[in-house]
């Protein structure tokens, strides 16, 4: 047992996979030699050499072409693209080619690769170092959509992506990598679309994942403990597969939900999951479904507008209160 | 690096190959083109839906590099990938059934006429967004690389698609890794009804920026067998000893449209006439009987081949169509295309 | 008045406007000399000559910042994206630079441009030349998204996109291409926003667009005279704007709301609609709401497949059927 | 076309430029020196949030540039982009507040450090994605053109982004229409933390790709003011007569690290201390007093920068944090950001 950052998680778990199998190998700008932009790497080029952490230059279509073709040829590559807003750049290659490739040739290609990115907001780094693309995967058949929100998680999902026949999203929140928690030694790996439910309660399901998660279980505390309201936080842990069963228990029982995410609102995960209850459990609502999420607007950059943009646990607590009555 | 516009670095058909392996070509392009006439036919007849694209006329660089390479190494197409397809052994039926959308088809419809693969074969697909293959099959030649079995990754695209940004990211990735990997850019003058000319800074779309990556400018006439055949050998050669990717411009033209019904319009008349005088395939004839073949040993082939085109269609017209069991299947490694429980 | 396909009426739409404004330009691969790949622009090369009707090369990246830097510079650009898949070549351009540069700028920079192309399923050309990618724009704040569905429609709206200041993707149905009807003479332009009740019906709502237009009304005329259901049909017309008022008056009404989109149903334009919804008029539903759209797949080929998976007159009367009970 | 690898197409440095035009350069240096240095100040400080991309040592380059342009030439630049902001004579108080995410922020702190833009002063943006705006200016020489308005784009960027698919397609486009564009690309060896040598095919990553799109092949002594502004005005004339596109190379280094506090470790200290000894600024300096400029001339240019940055860092750190009230306007062109009634 070890407690780590989420951001020391990220190379005990690429090194885990790595030991593990020589097939797996890791690419992507800067991560070898310098250990990642966001220092998630360090120590991969040492202890796996530069045959397998590969540092490469500044062509996004390059590197996931690259792990595309390599992982439909035998080899488990894991890629990480510095932000996720650079999927944009090579977006042809994630949704025409590794989410179709399999179906079209009647399941004759697998492509078992990661791609892992740091997502989110919150730094200040203003519109385009600051989304969140999870919604972007999922609109897409075929590419898993993985988002932990504590150090275990992160370890455990990332090696359960990595030994996926499937090409995973691994979406690695830039806001919690100061984040701390245990990480048990020896092999971890858990199983992808298992939900957990971070707090039992009696009044509402709050659906959430990654940053939002800790943001959403303070704000239950401060329901609770101010305003008597007992809510169920559900940490989603990956979108594709989504534990829907897990989603549906909690809002029969509870008769309500709330979403709670980082997308600027418009066809959201959150989008997804209200939809799916109001289709499947209508009769056993109590009240409108609601979405909490960032407003429709591309993220500003000064701390103060940053703020008040992404759901805070401020908002989410208002929100909750009002809508509760 | 020979940077001198004027000149082509690689003099080829020098030495012509032994005369079986001139047979075999000939065997190969006749398949080529027997086949797609068929498919045209049967495209004019309705039974093939959407779209095709033919490469009749091109038939002697699929034709040269199918008989240059090891069974296992790796062919990346574009949705003009029907040649290529069959080059690599894959039988007529199940490509013919692909194109009509049937069970039998290789990928059992699913894919259609624009995603042709058979991995079994080495052929593994065919791309229909420009350029996207060619960072795919760069990655191939990484995994040949890293594993070091001696595998090469072949590359076909179109004149035009070297001005698109992913060509561009790839050659640079080859070459800074020195990947076995060889880039065949079929030069066939056209776009879809544009000249590639009209709108490319230079002469020669993939030699004129060999240089941007350090590699060797090569043009070769993409409509002489014997010349693909050789150039294939000499850069798959080099591919597998370690001294990296190669970018081959090879010049042909297409004799029909681009895709489907198109007439070609676009292209002048002499232009057509000149070109069809170079087709590669009457010319490849010749050129046996020149050396001594004798006929009947070509006439033989071409029935042989059109024999074999005809049980095809047969074959292919005769399998139902996919079933409706295949729509929610092999989105997954599962088998399935569940994302939810 | 003229009587022309949906097909004519993209060139009849694009004329209107370049002989109005000589600062409107238009490029695209094969556009001008071949009047389009889908004959859609024949003879604006002839009208409008080589300076403003553009061949270009395969570039996709190239033509969309080109748009975008001729819009920020005083022009009112027209791109033509030739199928909306290849949108993932430039995503970049489109989500990271146009969507963001007006609200980073603090509103100094207008990008009044219009990218056009060929959306969606139907013709059999497989998964890479058959998605519907409105719900991907809709997912990036600052992007406008329009599709008409009748040949009037899109010369008005048409109209609308390219006079609009900001960017527009304008998205036209390959499979209603041949759809025929009445285009008056002279100037012809709609509003953004604005939804069109296709038909009136007292038992639900169903909200749609696009090539989903002329099935949802055949399947209303079959629930009405097999079934004595009565729907209501909406026409959105634009995803963004998004005409709310329209539907939640229709399904307050009716008490009832069922989506149809071509979209592979995961955070499609239909469950941001049924979000709306079981926000906004909870307690005004009778029932739960229902989304029919395609299966989560990327679009097979062959024409038994294809005709099975995108929503289908059959698949919308049988869905209608089972759910109004 | 020189594509001889060894030798500089372009001699510079040969004309000196006029001695007021020398004064400037030396002003405009100085105030992207002091003002730079202020940034990397206040960043230490806690003042700038974020991140900072500094060009200190890559002065001469925006200097150089900023120089020649013509009032109404526009400039697109990168994330690395207070040098060219400051260059097109946006003041500094405005540019500090933006980084400190200040309501005077040139766009009110909306975009911050990486977007910094003033479309008064043809400063057409900063753009964080590397090698989204090579095309975009593109697009604005395409305008220029068309409008016939004698106005040139100036698109700034670095050795890294030259192995990006967008360099690839926009160079192509402009060399086709022969646009009215320079593109200059300010090899400072290094990507983020990654030497350029490492992962690029040619040694020179912009100059020996020149000839895949037709252009002439240019290498410029980047640290070298004079050099510069020669060069700029030569392809500036060149972009305005209708002689198309230039692609400049310009060598210079970067002394701090790529962004924020990295100390730019990755770098050999014989290197550094190389380049640190070919600072553009106190040479020039140096290359003044040799011409007979008067060091009190000098003297009184960097007591009058170092005053104006005073006065607008205290401007800046005046001015209010930006206000709620922005965050929903100006998404759209009507000051919203309504997406729905
Ligand atoms: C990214 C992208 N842009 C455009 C197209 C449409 N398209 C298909 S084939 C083609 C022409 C390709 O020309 P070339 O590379 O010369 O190949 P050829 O068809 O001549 O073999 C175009 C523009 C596409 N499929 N993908
Ligand atoms: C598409 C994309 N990939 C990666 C990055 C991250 N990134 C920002 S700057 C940079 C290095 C750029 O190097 P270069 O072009 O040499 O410019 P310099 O920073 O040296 O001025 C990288 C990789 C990015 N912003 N966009
Ligand atoms: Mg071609
Ligand atoms: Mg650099």
């Amino acid at each position: 047992m070890a407690e780590l950052s989420l951001r020391e998680a990220v190379a005990r778990a690429i090194a885990q996979e790595m030991r593990r199998d020589p097939n797996v190998v890791f690419l992507g700008e800067d991560v070898a030699a310098a250990g990642g932009v966001f220092k998630t790497t360090t120590g991969l080029l040492e202890e796996f050499g530069p045959e397998r952490v590969i540092d490469t230059p500044i062509s996004e279509q390059a590197i996931l072409g690259t792990i595309m073709g390599a992982a439909m040829t035998g080899l488990r590559p894991i890629a990480e693209i510095m932000y996720s807003d650079f999927f944009a750049v090579c977006w042809d290659l994630v949704v025409n080619q590794m989410a179709k490739t399999r179906y079209m040739t009647n399941g004759q290609v697998s492509l078992p690769l990661v791609m892992k990115t740091g997502n989110g907001g919150g730094l200040r780094f203003g519109a385009q170092h600051s989304q969140s693309i999870e919604n972007w995967a999922m609109a897409v058949p075929g590419i898993k959509v993985v988002m932990p929100s504590t150090p275990v998680d992160l370890v455990g999902l990332f090696a359960a992506s990595v030994r996926d026949d499937d090409p995973v999203l691994f979406l690695e929140q830039k806001a919690l990598y100061t984040v701390k928690g245990d990480v048990p030694d020896g092999d971890v790996c858990f199983e992808l679309g298992k939900a957990v439910v971070r707090r039992m309660g009696a009044d509402a399901a709050v659906v959430t994942i990654g940053t939002m998660v800790p943001r959403a279980l303070e704000a239950a505390e401060i329901l609770a403990k101010e305003h008597g309201i007992d809510l169920t936080v559900i940490d989603l842990r990956s979108l594709i597969p989504l534990d829907t069963a897990c989603i549906l228990e909690h809002v029969v029982r509870t008769g309500r939900l709330f979403t709670v995410e980082e997308n600027p609102r418009v066809v959201g995960w959150g989008a997804e999951v209200t939809s799916i209850v109001a289709d499947e459990c209508f009769f056993d609502l109590d009240a409108p479904l609601v979405r909490i999420t960032t407003p429709y607007i591309p993220l500003p950059s000064a701390g103060e507008l940053e703020d008040k943009t992404i759901p805070s646990v401020e908002l989410i607590v208002e929100t909750i209160l009002k809508r509760m009555v | 690096m020979t940077e001198d516009n004027t000149a082509t670095a690689t003099v080829v058909g020098e030495g012509a190959p032994q005369l079986t392996t001139r047979l075999s070509l000939f065997r190969r392009m006749t398949e080529l083109r027997v086949f797609e006439k068929r498919v045209y036919d049967i495209f004019l007849q309705g039974l093939v839906k959407g779209t095709t694209h033919l490469s009749l006329g091109q038939e002697a660089i699929a034709a040269g590099f199918g008989e240059a390479m090891r069974s296992d190494d790796w062919t990346f197409a574009t949705y003009r990938g029907h040649a290529h397809t069959v080059s690599r052994g894959v039988p007529f039926a199940p490509i013919m059934a692909e194109l009509m959308g049937r069970r039998g088809g290789l990928m059992a419809g699913k894919g259609g006429s624009m995603h042709l693969t058979s991995v079994e074969h080495g052929m593994m697909g065919s791309y229909a967004i420009v350029g996207a293959h060619i960072p795919i099959a760069t990655g191939a030649a990484f995994s040949a690389k890293y594993r070091k079995s001696g595998q090469v990754s072949v590359c076909f695209f179109g004149d035009g698609t070297t001005n698109i940004g992913a060509f561009h990211e790839a050659l640079n990735f080859a070459a800074v890794w020195k990947l076995p990997i060889v880039f065949v850019c079929e030069n066939n003058l056209y776009m879809e009804y544009t000249a590639i000319s009209a709108v490319t800074a230079v002469e020669h779309p993939a030699a004129d920026r060999a240089g941007a990556y350090g590699l060797e400018r090569i043009i070769v006439d993409g409509n002489d067998a014997d010349a693909m055949y050789e150039i294939a050998n000499k850069t798959l050669d080099r591919a597998r000893v370690g001294g990296g990717p190669s970018l081959i411009e090879a010049l042909t033209y297409r004799h029909a449209g681009h895709s489907r019904a198109d007439p070609g319009k676009y292209r002048p008349d002499e232009e057509v006439a000149a070109w069809i005088a170079k087709d590669p395939i009457p010319n490849y004839r010749k050129r046996l009987l020149d050396a001594g073949v004798d006929e009947s040993v070509l006439d033989r082939i071409e029935k042989e081949v059109a024999e074999s085109v005809d049980i095809a269609t047969e074959l292919a017209k005769a399998s139902p169509p996919p079933g409706e069991d295949l729509i929610l299947k092999d989105l997954w490694s599962d088998g399935s295309s569940t994302w939810r429980n």
